[in-house]
């Protein structure tokens, strides 16, 4: 374990990446993700088109596939990009096809006449999916999303392939370094790990406030 | 709130209600056949009629919940000509301000579960009205205390007896100072010992002098508080007029009807009979 | 900042503006270049790079790792200034980014298990398990002159070495003083057998059209050449061997 | 896209590795993630716990640090692993963490008095799972075990991190050596999208045909 | 079948179901609180009583389906001492052999949903009995046709009414060619017009001289057919005897308080009673 001690600043810096990489994609992928669920149940065809394929399309194809698209295809178009910005932006495109469903499902889960005491109202559109619709919706999708992100922490790993140096890169890297691979490994493993406790202990507390009102 | 001084529709005087040929069908079903109805200001209007006549769909289509196939809807001077498809950017303001103007009270309440009673008063006032956050509290909180149900401010809906919780969406909907109030079935979700106390805010509301336009079945309302009672079947309104007139001596054989049903469950039992199989027994009667 | 939209389209002037010249390498592949003790880059490339830093006048280097997938897109993205990291220099890469003068020369082994006498060459490669870097002209060479080979690639040439000993690959085409300096340190069960099966001559490579940037290097690399500067750090890091000996020896074509 | 029909053969083999990998380690995930379900639910403590700590483990940590862990990571205690293999046994083991959860809700859901009818005939345990519980059990875990196999199609592309030639592996080499990246990541994109597409097809089809007895 | 031909507990000859001192309790709860019974071959035994009583619970003592704190449970041959947690392996096997030798129909069918109506008949042959395909199914086939179902063998349970559900599980439970069978209260999830069709069944596998043990509130069926009624109240016995004199003349009040309320009930709309609100209906009453 002398090999952990020696690195221990390496994968502390790793692991900052990985939180970064799977913190920034989670809340970008919940803004495109609501928008994409919005469209999903509109009224307009065209948006609600766009929005089931852009679901099928990228929840169809690997994620892998996707980061590597963005670093090593996009410049064929001219757009070029930073290994950690090409990941964040896979990641973010990929968790928002996810997190769409999850919120089109709360979104229909809240009831009819939750809208229609608001329209009666004479609410704003947007105002009423923000201050009626979103708070009860969130807590439907909250239990889903919650495993999205556990989710997409784990798939944050796959930004080493465009060579972002996060856990498991670092671990690869240490390993390769020394031919301690399983240490390595491990120690990176046990990191995401404790990551992934915490949010599920996270998600366990955020879903018992937001069903306080319920109760 | 008084501003009616839009360019009025020819005869319409100052009825905050003024409804002509109203049309609505749902696919291929015929819901509303042309209905005409003239609300006057601070008047109280019952509405009453066997399951699936559209009483509901009538007062939804006075604020536009439903958008109606043709004729004319003018609610607190604000008048829409209905299929007329053009102008959208025009209907949606007019629709706004019909919805600004009227406030609706639902059978299954609607009170939005995620915000305390407090909450729910106050949010037409925040997100509607704009108005400062204290003003809107202090406004609710009068509403609430008006309602009877001050001490139960900071509680949420889920923690409230259904009768609270109607109290509660009588109150919310006062919060938007609305020139009428457009009542569905106020009391036919509740436990018939809950009847009384909601009965008694919508009295009292229209004693201020409230416009109230309100379906329902409960005869006695009608017939202490209302000032007209129009019966409506099969799309159409069958007979008007003053309640004691009207429940006693109905003219319209299905009217006749129809009121053995209601008011004869009335004294021992009629509380269960505002139940979800009542509609079942009046299609069995006729 | 995600598109490197830089204040002037001169790699040569950026670098020296900010005093950093940006400098990928695999950091994997001793000796020419792979991380230390304290995990600082060092190696023949990385001694090489300083000086170049030096002779062109800026003060620091950026080490950036990364891989022989992603050196071509890299510099052409301008995530970096200058690839130093043993690319050899051919015409498909050419036509992506410029190369500078070759810096080194290497020969390609082929690496087997220490109890392997079956391959003797490149003759008995055929059908084998052939393990090379991924993005590297070995790969490249493996996959179109070795017929009916299955090719596995990996990250680096430690991991491709490291499964040839082990018995999951049956040869690895490495170079030659990469190979002998992992097998010697890691006790890598591998041997070199066979002749060499091509000279790789070896350039750094940068954007395309900075001519300023490829004169001032090439001119340096000459300059280290000439003054004995190179063979110092290719005797320290290749087992005595000078590498401005080698150079010398190209045929005029090669020479750059 | 002649670069397409250049590299045609070596596309098709690699696609026939990835449905291997997908298969494979579908079927194997199934049978492992049916025993780990029943050791869920167990009455001993032991078993209970242990599987409690298997799902947490794999279902905690990246697929593609276990898929290294295997192939790196066992030789150092010895134990050497092919790569297909060593790809279908990290595929399987992750795999079997999630199928085990979907498993036991569709466990749970079961009737008691489906239990209670056939232990009073006198059905032994492991019959009655087979023949009474499974049969139910299925249905309701239909549609979950249905997109884990999608994600696990897609999760086949990480076998490309140790030396497996699949879909993932080949666009990438056909990439790197023609430039053409984008093409290439295109097309393999395409061949996931289009296996993903049948299976959710073939899914609705067996879920309508389980459902027929309930209509 | 009848080969109970193994040492006998002294004292039990030849009845199929004997019941010493038997126990049992739901944590802090004692449902059984010492019950004696024996049931002879052929004898068909009602059991009735109050809501929570425990008739539920001791006939699932019967088959072990719950597992008794203290006592003796001796079912066709098999005995078994409860309470000693010792020799698990001879346990089980008797378990089995004592469920191998009854069989149990449900109040609420417990029908397997997957199988036809033929399939679920045969399972038992097939997965226990491990008889061929073709004999199971031509069992199942005659047994279906006993219960008047011979035309719905290739249904699933999803498209039978409640009656044809119970036949379809009273054959079932013949299947396994019991001795005796456990009844609890097997009409009383069906819609009143459906009880009869059940019954008749049970009154025919009764006069084929079936051992039966029947939980039931049916007044009727135990006038006709049972030979005995056994009124269990509070976890005991309170009261047993020949249905005619139990059922005229109970000599407990609690049974006399008991039997007012379902006997009659009966005439005019018995049917009614049998639903899940009659135990609250007692409770009040006693
Ligand atoms: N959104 C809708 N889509 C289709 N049909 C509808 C819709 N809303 C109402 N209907 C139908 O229109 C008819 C009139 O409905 P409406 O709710 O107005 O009747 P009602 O008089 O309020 O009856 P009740 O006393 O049962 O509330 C009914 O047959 C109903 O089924
Ligand atoms: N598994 C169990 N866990 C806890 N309590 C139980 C359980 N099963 C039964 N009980 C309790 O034991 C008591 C007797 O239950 P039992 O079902 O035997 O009554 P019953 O006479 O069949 O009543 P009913 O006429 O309502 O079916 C009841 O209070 C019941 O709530
Ligand atoms: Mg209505
Ligand atoms: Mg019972």
């Amino acid at each position: 374990m002398d090999l952990i001690v020696r690195d221990f600043p390496d994968l502390l810096r790793a692991m900052g990446v990985t939180l970064l990489l799977g913190v920034v994609s989670f809340v970008l992928g919940c803004i495109l993700g609501a928008l994409v669920g919005l469209a999903r149940i509109s009224r307009f065809r065209l948006l609600k088109g766009l929005a089931i394929a852009y679901v099928s399309v990228f929840r169809g194809t690997p994620l892998l596939i996707q980061i590597m698209l963005v670093y090593y295809g996009l410049p064929q178009l001219g757009i070029l990009i930073e290994p950690i910005p090409s990941a964040i932006l896979a990641l973010t495109l990929y968790a928002a096809a996810y997190l769409s469903e999850n919120f089109r499902a709360g979104i229909i889960a809240v009831d009819r006449g939750q809208w229609e005491a608001a329209h009666s109202m004479g609410m704003p559109y947007w105002r009423m999916l923000r201050r009626i619709v979103a708070p009860q919706a969130i807590r439907v999708a909250l239990p889903p999303i919650g495993s999205r992100f556990i989710a997409l922490m784990k798939d944050t790993s796959l930004a080493s392939a465009v060579t972002v140096v996060e856990l498991t890169r670092a671990a690869e890297t240490i390993g390769s370094s020394t031919f301690r691979y399983m240490e390595a490994f491990l120690v990176a493993a046990a990191a995401y790990w404790l990551i992934n406790t915490a949010l599920s202990l996270g998600q366990g507390a955020l879903e018992r406030r937001l069903g306080r009102a319920y109760a | 709130m008084n501003t009616t001084d839009q360019p009025g529709t020819p005869g319409r005087t100052d009825s905050p209600i003024h409804i002509r040929g109203l049309q609505k069908r749902f696919g291929a079903l015929e819901v509303l056949k042309g209905v005409d109805l003239t609300v006057a200001r601070g008047e109280v209007v019952v509405v009453m009629g066997p399951s699936g006549s559209g009483k509901t769909t009538l007062i939804r289509c006075m604020n536009l919940l439903e958008e109606p196939d043709a004729g004319t809807v003018a609610v607190c001077g604000c008048s829409v000509e209905c299929g007329d498809r053009a102008r959208r950017r025009e209907r949606a303001r007019q629709v706004r301000e019909i919805r600004h103007r009227t406030a609706m009270v639902f059978q299954q309440f609607n009170l939005f579960p995620h915000l305390t009673a407090l909450g729910n008063v106050a949010e037409g006032p925040l997100s509607v009205r704009r108005m400062p956050r204290a003003d809107a509290e202090a406004l609710a909180r009068r509403l609430l205390d008006r309602v009877g149900l001050a001490d139960k401010a900071a509680e949420y809906p889920a923690r409230l007896s259904g009768g609270q919780k109607q109290r509660v969406a009588i109150a919310r909907a006062l919060a938007m100072e609305p020139e009428v109030v457009l009542f569905d079935e106020p009391t036919s979700a509740l436990d018939p010992e809950l009847h009384a106390e909601v009965l008694q805010v919508m009295r009292e509301l229209a004693r201020d002098g409230m416009t109230m336009v309100v379906v329902t079945h409960e005869v006695e309302f009608a017939r202490e508080v209302s000032d007209r009672v129009v019966f409506m079947d099969g799309g159409v309104v069958l007979e008007e007029g003053p309640p004691r007139e009207f429940l006693s001596r109905p003219a319209h054989p299905r009217a006749q009807a129809f009121l053995r049903l209601v008011a004869h469950d009335l004294p021992e039992e009629g509380a269960d009979d505002e139940g979800p199989d009542k509609p079942t027994r009046w299609e069995r009667a006729s | 900042t995600g598109c490197s939209a830089a204040a002037s389209d001169s790699t040569l002037d950026n670098a020296r503006s900010k005093g950093t010249l940006r400098v990928a390498l695999t950091q994997a592949n001793p000796p020419w270049n792979f991380l230390d003790g304290d995990n600082e880059p060092v190696g023949y490339d990385v001694d090489v790079a300083r000086e170049l830093a030096k002779r062109l006048g800026i003060g620091k280097v950026e080490f950036v790792g990364s891989d022989f997938g992603s050196f071509i897109e890299g510099v052409r993205a301008n995530r970096f200034d200058i690839v130093i990291s043993g690319q050899t220099i051919t015409a498909e890469r050419r036509q992506q980014v410029d190369f500078s003068r070759p810096y080194e020369v290497n020969g390609i082994s082929v690496f087997v298990g220490t109890g392997n006498t079956s391959i003797t060459g490149l003759a008995s490669l055929k059908g084998r398990r052939i393990a090379v870097t991924e993005g590297t002209t070995q790969a490249e060479y493996a996959r179109t002159k070795i017929p009916g080979a299955r090719i596995k690639t990996y990250k680096n040439a430690t991991l491709a070495l490291t499964d040839v000993g082990q018995g999951r690959a049956d040869a690895a085409l490495v170079s030659k003083f990469q190979g002998a300096y992992l097998a010697d340190k890691n006790d890598l069960r591998v041997k070199a057998t066979g002749a060499l099966l091509e000279t790789e001559v070896n350039g750094m490579t940068f954007r395309k059209g900075q001519q300023d940037l490829k004169g001032k290097v090439d001119k340096a690399l000459n300059d280290m050449i000439g003054d004995g500067t190179l063979s110092a750090i290719s005797r320290r890091w290749l087992g005595g061997l000078d590498m401005a000996a080698e150079l010398r020896k190209l045929p005029a074509g090669q020479a750059g």
